[in-house]
């Protein structure tokens, strides 16, 4: 069942087709890894898909509903979450306000409390995303004094405590200590139990590992899809991307 | 009731007030162009040219005011750049330029200068003898020759300071640092002198244009505040940091404020002016990041 | 009996402005302290509240001057009631709302028996009402008429000079049948100039005359030439009263703009006041007319009282500071300070006021009182008070110019000027 | 709840000095109170929002001239003209929210700079009904509360009536900043866009700061005016726009006892001065200067890093 489709998704930047054409789609509950070289357009097309950019022509439908011009944060209301590729976390608050921001925002929501949510469960709501990514020992830490693969962690956990349909994750192990790898692999898996996730990512490794799908992308379109093995063996692809 | 000699003191007035306007005008857009910040102590280099103006005029020399005028043309850009090189060097350096804080720091300048002028200079607002005294009969009405020559020596600064930025190696490390410090930088400008010498420029501009009016309006301490808002006005509706936007909003708000004020009222100008300002800026926020071309 | 005054703000010559700046020693001391030394009775404290700086700053710094020379004389007098006076010095900026500081400040922190000096209207108004609450007594020497309308309370009066209704009530006549019949005004646009177009319009008429058009300019105006074109053509006199830090520039664009075809003029000296009426490009008021409350040359009110003014404040006979010839005074207003101390000596003395106990005895002796005899007090003229109103009358000067000098041509008399009065505060609860 | 704690202290404490203050002391305390809801005011959209505004004038103006309009032409009483007052400052907060929608940054300071100058000018320009420079002078009746007849001239209801305010807009403040709004707020200061990723419409919570910041400052409007019985063009001028500026900045942004703080040092630095020199707003500058160089983070935001380095 598809989750998310995009039709002849387009953006131009001055003269240049920074996304040309995309169609793209994926299914409810899947890993989804797109690779491609720098300048393939990919942060742009997830930045289309979760209303950073808007796009110059084509739409995106998000769980039957065209969302082309719906503002980002409509978007997360329907489930749509993205962490950046450079970390931004709020690096002059506490983790737990960070997370916080993100699960007040789910709370009010659900519960209709606006303004005085009961503490409870702002707390709970946090203590267990932390604890998703293994931070519950740095939950009081100011987020800018943690080094920069627990800000990598905490960004997710922010996107975590959205309890999101679809989780959209620019580069996520760039930075990280090779030893912390396995272990992010292993919460993403986790995670993808309840959410539908798309990932950016440079490390083959990672991506062949993790992805149900992977999708290649070069100079603005795509170039391939399929599963890990096929995209190994796919010959553009080869020459393209891993052509060394 | 508008007649024709009311339209011709409009037009006169109007063209007065935009010569002067527009030099005052120049120095707030270069510095905003150049260095990105905004300069609110403005005004009051405007009020020291004044100042330096009336010291000169009288009681320097003793001699004929054309002369102490002619002096003070020299010596108050000399003064006031002087003290302008110091905030850059003692305040705006130190804070690297950042846009907010500047402002904070420039309107605690403006504290400073004003009141340390009220504190020297005093509280009274002292006129001074105009350098040249004769009057023009239009039909219906005379007008101060004085006030036409002060605009033709505004046009002539103007045209001096175009020259300077188009024709010198100064210049061109402006306009440099303007499309893109940090290029800039790389080719070898050496932008943090060009900022000093940018700040000192404006606020040498303001003070001819305070030196220009001080015989028609006087020195006083508090007269800084009008020409500030006016050039601001002028600067972003020109765009900011745009030079020839900078001058042409100077013709049209000079003129458009002294048909205004002529029939009309003085007042309701003012209210316009700034209202149009906060929609220039409602319809296009982005404008004043970007900067336009020059 | 010592005096010490640390720094008389703004008195500066050019030169010494030079110095002062360069050395950036200029740092002008704000209280002028005049303290009795070996005084065995306490003395008597009274606020002067200046507008030292802001837009009144050249009628408050003769505000001050004047107001430190009566105190000197009247402690060489002997003080009042045998008490030498302490003069505190506040300024309140010409603003309303640091005058209510001032207001508090006196008598709060420097606890002074009264107050007194505010000119400015936006500052009166605010001041007149706070001094009503704390219960002090205000003197103002203002011109303001809503006084005498009843608008303010039992605390505040007017001893020292009378107000625009009544001066503009004596010179209309004259005006009218001298100047000319159909009038523009060109006044300042806040309270003050609204006093005069009221009281004008309305006794023009009685006398056959009329208004035709009313200018008003906000008094922080610098530049006047682009208000002129509302002067409507068949104008025959125009009568200007300005005030602020543009006076000298108005008068000059005047007569830029008219140069010698113009209407007649007549104004009220404060379109004038510590200008020099031989400034370049003032020729075109020779033969002008002027009101003056108190003649700025000497030769136009040459009483034994005014002379005796004249030397104790330090300005010659054509009206300047003695040390500075190009420092023009306030003459028409400034003498306001000086006689208000003198009919604050009387009334104390009068009432045997003895500490701030007694100012319900003040302020019923001076409702009490009914004029002042001209003299060294009351060098301007005698002079009519009317006790439920707290008002003073007193007769008006009008002056021509000529050769670059003022010289009286016509005085009104004291019943020229009076009118009934609304107020009668003495109806009101002390 | 240690800081709801600390709050209520403070407000007991200025509750007990009244009764050991000197008479001056007692109105300068009673005017800082009443500058503090102001700086309180705007902090909210300074401090914890991140937006710097150049026209918060216009709202204490706006409180002003709706009690003192009010009272004047319609004989208002003071509760009523108090109403009035907050009523008009959430209007003009309301259509200035409107019209500063989407800027920010150095556009949001102009154009908030431009909008209380043109109210500033149309105080003057409408003369006939402001009385523009000159102001009006009120004299109310006074408010009937619990059977006792409350006279505003009476400085032990100045001084009650601001610390009634002082509290309300000190524990309002707080407990928004605690509030899932306030944490928004926060955010927004911080990084705007990623506020936005978060799912925020940030513009919208910039709207609503701005109106709860300037109806606090038009409160302190409308009360200045009624317990002080004026209102007059030049509360509209630029001064009181640069004046709350300074009193945050001074305090400590961001902080909900700074702006408080900065206010009472402020007043008495300028009280002070004033008995040296008539040039006393220099301080203002000086201050100014000095806080840009060297305490960007204010008094508060000072002190308690001096204390983390401590312990």
């Amino acid at each position: 069942m598809t989750l998310l489709q995009t039709r002849n998704l387009t953006r131009q930047f001055g003269g240049i087709r920074a996304v040309n054409d995309v169609s793209f789609a994926l299914e409810r509950g899947e890993i989804r890894g797109v690779i491609g070289p720098n300048g393939a357009g990919k942060t742009t097309l997830v930045g289309m898909i979760c209303g950073r950019v808007p796009p110059s022509a084509g739409t995106v439908e998000f769980d039957g509903a065209n969302i082309t011009r719906l503002q980002p944060w409509d978007r997360v209301a329907r489930g749509i979450v993205y962490t950046f590729q450079i970390t931004s976390v709020f690096k002059r608050l506490t983790c737990r306000d960070n997370v916080a921001l993100a699960a007040q925002r789910r709370l009010t929501r659900t519960t209709g409390h606006r303004f005085a949510l009961p503490q409870a469960l702002l707390d709970a709501a946090v203590d267990e995303a932390m604890a998703a990514v293994g931070l519950t020992e740095e939950t009081e830490r100011i987020a800018g004094e943690l080094p920069y693969g627990h800000q990598r962690l905490l960004e997710i956990a922010m996107g975590l405590a959205l309890k999101p349909a679809l989780l959209i994750l620019d580069e996520p192990t760039q930075g990280l200590a090779p030893g912390d790898i396995a272990p992010f692999c292993d919460l993403i898996r986790r995670t993808a139990a309840t959410t539908t996730i798309l990932f950016i990512e440079h490390n083959l490794k990672v991506v062949l590992e993790l992805a149900d799908r992977v999708t290649v992308m070069d100079r603005g379109a795509i170039l391939a899809e399929g599963t890990p093995a096929e995209i190994e063996q796919h010959p553009a692809v080869q020459q393209a991307y891993l052509g060394d | 009731m508008i007649t024709g000699p009311a339209l011709l003191l409009a037009l006169l007035e109007g063209s007065v007030g935009a010569a002067v306007l527009a030099l005052t005008a120049l120095g707030l857009s270069l510095v905003f162009g150049v260095m990105r910040v905004i300069n609110i102590a403005h005004g009051e280099f405007v009020m020291l040219g004044a100042v330096v103006a009336w010291w000169c005029s009288a009681d320097l020399l003793g001699a004929h005011p054309l002369l102490g005028f002619l002096v003070a043309l020299a010596v108050a850009p000399l003064i006031v750049g002087a003290i302008a090189l110091a905030a850059d060097w003692l305040v705006l350096r130190r804070i690297s330029y950042d846009p907010e804080r500047t402002i904070v720091a420039t309107m605690g300048l403006l504290y400073i200068i004003q009141q340390g002028v009220l504190m020297s200079y005093g509280p009274d607002a002292r006129p001074l003898d105009p350098p040249i005294y004769f009057r023009v009969q239009f039909p219906g009405f005379g007008y101060s020759g004085y006030k036409l020559i002060v605009a033709g020596l505004a046009l002539l600064l103007l045209a001096a300071t175009w020259l300077l930025l188009a024709r010198t190696r100064i210049g061109l490390y402006m306009r440099a640092t303007r499309l893109d410090s940090e290029t800039a930088q790389a080719f070898g400008v050496p932008v943090k002198r060009v900022y000093a010498i940018v700040f000192a420029l404006g606020a040498m501009l303001a003070a001819l244009s305070g030196v220009l009016i001080a015989p028609i309006r006087g020195a006083h301490y508090l007269m800084g505040a009008d020409p500030l808002l006016l050039s601001f006005i002028v600067v972003i509706v020109g765009g900011l940091g745009n030079l020839r936007g900078t001058l042409l909003a100077a013709a049209c708000i000079g003129i458009g404020e002294g048909m205004i004020s002529v029939l009309f009222s003085p007042t309701l100008s003012k209210i316009i002016a700034t209202l149009l300002v906060a929609a220039v800026l409602v319809v296009r926020p982005g404008g004043l990041a970007r900067g336009a071309t020059p | 009996m010592g005096v010490r005054q640390s720094g008389k703000p703004g008195h500066m010559s050019r030169r010494r402005v030079l110095v002062a700046a360069g050395a950036l020693s200029g740092l002008q001391l704000a209280k002028p302290f005049i303290i009795t030394a070996h005084a065995a009775e306490p003395s008597l404290k009274i606020g002067l509240q200046a507008h030292r700086t802001g837009i009144g700053a050249a009628y408050g710094l003769w505000y001050e001057r004047t107001s430190v020379a009566a105190v000197k004389v009247i402690n060489a007098m002997g003080g009042i009631g045998g008490r030498p006076v302490e003069l505190i010095v506040e300024d309140d900026a010409t603003d309303a709302k640091r005058g209510t500081e001032v207001m508090e400040k006196f008598a709060n922190e420097h606890k002074v028996d009264f107050v007194f000096g505010p000119l400015f209207g936006n500052v009166v108004g605010a001041v007149a009402a706070r001094a009503g609450e704390l219960k002090m007594p205000l003197f103002v020497v203002s011109e303001g008429s809503e006084l005498a309308a009843g608008d303010f309370n039992r605390y505040v009066f007017q001893t020292g000079i009378t107000n625009v209704r009544s001066q503009v009530t004596a010179i209309s006549p004259w005006v009218i049948q001298n100047v000319g019949k159909k009038v523009t005004m060109i006044i300042p646009d806040y309270i003050f100039g609204y006093n005069h177009r009221d009281f004008f319009s309305e006794t023009a008429k009685a006398q056959g005359g009329a208004v035709n058009a009313v200018i008003a300019i906000p008094p922080t105006e610098t530049s006047f030439t682009k208000y002129f074109s509302q002067i409507p053509a068949d104008t025959d006199a125009i009568y200007h009263v300005m005030v602020g830090p543009g006076v000298l520039t108005f008068v000059r664009e005047l007569g830029e703009f008219f140069g010698d075809k113009g209407p007649k003029l007549f104004g009220f000296i404060d379109s004038l006041e510590a200008v020099d009426i031989g400034a370049p490009g003032l020729e075109f008021l020779e033969g002008s007319h002027l009101w003056e409350a108190f003649p700025r040359y000497l030769a136009g009110h040459n009483t034994e009282g005014a002379k005796f003014y004249r030397a104790a404040v330090g300005i010659d006979e054509n009206g300047a500071s003695v040390d500075n010839a190009k420092e023009i005074s306030t003459s028409s207003h400034m003498f306001g300070c000086w006689e208000t101390l003198f009919s604050i000596k009387e009334a104390v003395e009068k009432s045997g006021y003895k500490g701030p106990g007694d100012k319900q005895a003040l302020v019923e002796a001076i409702e009490s009182t009914t004029g002042y005899d001209e003299g060294k007090g009351h060098p301007q003229g005698k002079k009519q008070f009317i006790g439920k109103a707290h008002q003073v009358f007193a007769p008006q000067f009008i002056s021509k110019v000529e050769g670059g000098k003022l010289t009286v041509v016509h005085t009104t008399s004291i019943e020229d000027g009076l009118y009934e009065p609304a107020a009668d505060y003495t109806k009101q609860p002390l | 709840m240690r800081i709801y704690a600390l709050h209520l202290a403070v407000v007991a404490a200025l509750f007990a000095v009244q009764f050991a203050l000197p008479a001056y002391h007692y109105g300068n305390v009673t005017r800082i109170m009443l500058y503090a809801v102001f700086a309180i005011g705007y902090n909210i959209l300074f401090g914890y929002t991140g937006l710097l505004s150049l026209g918060h004038a216009l709202f204490f103006a706006a409180g002003a001239y709706g009690a003192g309009l009010t009272a004047h032409w319609w004989s208002f009483g003071p509760v009523a003209a108090l109403g009035a007052g907050v009523g008009a400052a959430l209007l003009v907060s309301l259509v200035t929210g409107l019209i500063v929608y989407r800027t920010t940054g150095v556009a949001f300071l102009i154009v908030t700079l431009m909008l209380a100058q043109a109210a500033f000018l149309s105080t003057l320009y409408f003369n006939t009904v402001t009385l523009g420079d000159q102001g009006i002078v009120l004299s109310l009746p006074p408010v009937e509360l619990f059977g006792a007849a409350l006279h505003l001239a009476d400085p032990a209801v100045k001084y009650n009536a601001s610390l009634v305010a002082f509290a309300v807009a000190l524990l309002l403040s707080l407990w928004l900043l605690r509030s899932p709004f306030g944490r928004v707020l926060i955010a927004i200061r911080e990084n705007e866009a990623r506020t936005r990723l978060l799912g925020y419409n940030t513009a919208l919570y910039r709207f609503a700061a701005l109106v709860i910041s300037g109806t606090l400052s038009g409160l302190a409007g409308a009360l200045y005016c009624l317990l002080f019985g004026y209102v007059g063009s030049s509360f509209a001028s630029l001064q009181y726009s640069t004046l709350p500026l300074l009193w945050t900045l001074l305090g400590g942004t961001g902080v909900t006892l700074g702006p408080p703080l900065g206010t009472a040092i402020t007043h008495y630095l300028i009280d002070i001065s004033s008995g040296l020199t008539s040039s006393y707003m220099i301080i203002v500058g000086v201050a100014l200067v000095a806080i840009t160089l060297w305490f960007p983070e204010g008094l508060a935001g000072w002190f308690r890093r001096w204390r983390r380095v401590r312990s």
